[in-house]
């Protein structure tokens, strides 16, 4: 079995990685029902007209209204963001996921995506990322 | 007598609709996914399914945190696509199967599984995509549906070994089935993606060899990894896995891989797509 | 370390929550009945817990047949009573204890159970009514709320053995919680009664005694009957009693009756009421 | 243990009792569906006033609307209504528990209630029912 199949004891944390367990669900709730609304367009407009009411009516944190503000997609997941629920938010901002990976990571999004190509031609995601993030 | 005729499986990522809709099929970039498929079609037009039993997870669009299932089984007369919040073109509607539908609910609650039952029911890409895959030319679907939704959206997840057995209760309701349906099992999802946080646009080629080249034979050996081991192998959305593996449990014992084809990057994703045959 | 101090139960009848706001306690009709309860409040005082585990099932306020939970778990940090269609007085809101509750449904999902993560919930009389037979003078409820709700609605009904085994898994839970609190176990509904069918007012005291005599010191004696015999020996509504075994399970191994109270009919249904406390 | 804890095998019918399983939870949603609308008030009001309209709008069957007409409980039942749901419609239509067995049972108010506190006298359901039929 390959090196990459070795996982570590389940305790450890996982790198660059949150897992959206009861306590995010508990802190997002307020942001990832917004994002739920998006689902109808008539939202999606009232959201995009008036973002300050629209994140007031859904009861915002202050640190989920600052992250939405400063399109902070880390600090949206920090606070409790579910990127399910969150691709419905990025939508409305013209953000398609390797916006949002580029956003996340810190690489500009066409070394996000050489990121990705690099290893569809056989190269380790670390060993992508480096040359994305050093040339 | 039933006949359960296969399993197909696939990838589900959203910009695959995107690359229909455009005609991007025979581009560089889209052309070695696509060219997964031919085979598929001319196994599905040569097994005829008129069911489909259909392993997928929702995203976002018929669930919510308020009550967050771990297994949903749809039993509804009609599905219909909606808008999952990018305004996209609606995915034609799939006619229910309610009768297989509660067969599969009693099975499943006879085996202490929790369902729970939908009898109304959305369903979002994960489903719709792998049909336009498989049927690009179909005006309407050629076959009945029976959707079952598995949590992995939010933790704690229900572990692969959980989801391979509940595919094996759901075959159980299969072979006793009475009607004369020919029956296609469907797991869609992964393989390896992360969407979320720094480690977004992971990949990880070496477990989805893994996942496939043991799927048909030992699917149990992907039991062995818990869920917070298949994030840290397959990243936070890889964990879609878990609908291949229960829909590999609906195959039946025994298996035989007939078609294969990964690709990466689609997307953010490593793109997997496979067709099993029971023996 | 969290405490178990023990478990109640008592029948929910609607009515009960009527004759409580009428003062219709002292009038022959109800006295048998709720004579049952200043054992269970001098109990409670004595016991003083400060969270609810409550076992119940919701009665066409929170699920439709949408979307039906077998097993569904509140993990919210209120739960509000509201309409059930009869315009009543509302009952007192509960505020939650969402940490344990997570704690609950991830030990849950460790043990392979399927539940429903509810973070919003509505409560009906099943939940209200136990409490306002053991706090009637209080202002605001003294414990905190884990809700757990049991299909009792729609069949297939999860087996009672099945139910047994939610309630010790809920057990382990109790038990590796690491708070302080005082927890108390409590079961809600039944016993026998059927509301609905020609069979109309059938009650079955053999079966309730049967039950009585047999949940402190051997529930598994419970789960010898299927669903349908319990619907044939408790009636249609009687198989609430799921939500009492299920919270027998949560008590822990062993068990001693510390108060029974037994009563028919109050409206259609055989009432009792029990205390239960760990050995 | 008493003779009423031998349960015949499962198969066997339950005398007077239609369990509410998936066939029947298919052909009641519609009547179902329309009880629990009747959480609400605003609609509790709604078919009051135009009881017809109501029953239309949620696409009730010919056999559910007849049976809602007649106020037949075991209409509803055979066409799939559940009695945790009913038991709303019985509220607007200022029918409780007892009247509702009355009307399946065939007995009068006062005989059904007399059926149950003669239970609570020991004595059998059969009997019971027996001695509230035929005085
Ligand atoms: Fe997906
Ligand atoms: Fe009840």
């Amino acid at each position: 079995m390959p090196d990459t199949l070795t996982a570590p004891p389940p305790t450890a944390s996982i790198p660059g990685t949150v897992l959206f367990d009861g306590s995010a669900a508990q802190k997002g709730y307020q942001l990832n029902a917004m994002c739920f609304s998006f689902n109808e367009r008539a939202n999606r407009e009232a959201f995009a007209a008036d973002e300050d009411a629209y994140c007031a009516r859904f009861s915002l944190t202050p640190a989920q209204r600052k992250a939405v503000a400063e399109r902070d997609v880390l600090g949206m997941i920090a606070a409790g963001g579910n990127i399910y629920y969150l691709a419905k938010l990025a939508g409305i901002l013209g953000l398609g996921v390797q916006d949002i990976g580029a956003l996340q990571t810190g690489l500009p999004v066409e070394g996000f995506k050489a990121m990705l190509l690099a290893q569809g031609r056989g190269q380790s995601y670390e060993q992508s990322v480096a040359e994305a993030r050093h040339g | 007598m039933a006949e359960l005729v296969g399993a197909y499986f696939t990838s589900h990522v959203p910009g695959i609709g995107g690359a229909i809709h455009r005609g991007d099929q025979e581009t560089p970039y889209w052309k070695p996914f696509f060219d997964g498929f031919p085979p598929v079609r001319e196994w599905l037009e040569a097994m005829r399914p008129d069911v489909a039993v259909v392993f997928s997870n929702d995203h976002g669009l018929n669930f919510f945190l308020d009550k967050m299932p771990t297994f949903a089984v749809g039993a509804a007369a009609e599905y219909r696509n909606a808008d999952e919040g990018w305004g996209l073109p609606l995915y034609k509607s799939f006619a229910g199967h309610p009768a297989l539908s509660w067969h599969v609910i009693e099975q499943l609650v006879a085996d202490e599984f929790d369902p729970v039952t939908c009898q109304a029911m959305l369903v979002d890409h994960a489903i719709s995509i792998p049909f336009e895959l498989a049927y690009p030319d179909a005006a309407e679907w050629p076959v009945r549906l029976v959707p079952i939704g598995i949590n992995t959206v939010q933790h704690p997840l229900p572990s692969a070994r959980r989801c391979l057995a509940l595919g094996r209760s759901v075959h159980r309701a299969l072979a006793s089935w009475p009607g004369n349906e020919r029956i296609v099992v469907i797991g869609t999802g992964g393989l390896s993606h992360q969407l979320d946080g720094e480690r977004a646009g992971f990949m990880n080629p070496d477990y989805d060899r893994f996942c496939l080249d043991n799927l048909a034979a030992d699917p149990d050996a992907l039991t062995r990894h818990s869920i917070e081991e298949i994030v840290r192998l397959a990243g936070t959305q890889g964990v879609e896995v878990l609908n291949w593996i229960a829909a590999r449990g609906a195959l039946g014992p025994a298996a035989v891989e007939i078609h294969r084809n990964y690709h990466l990057p689609i997307s953010n994703t490593a793109a997997a797509t496979l067709v099993l045959e029971p023996v």
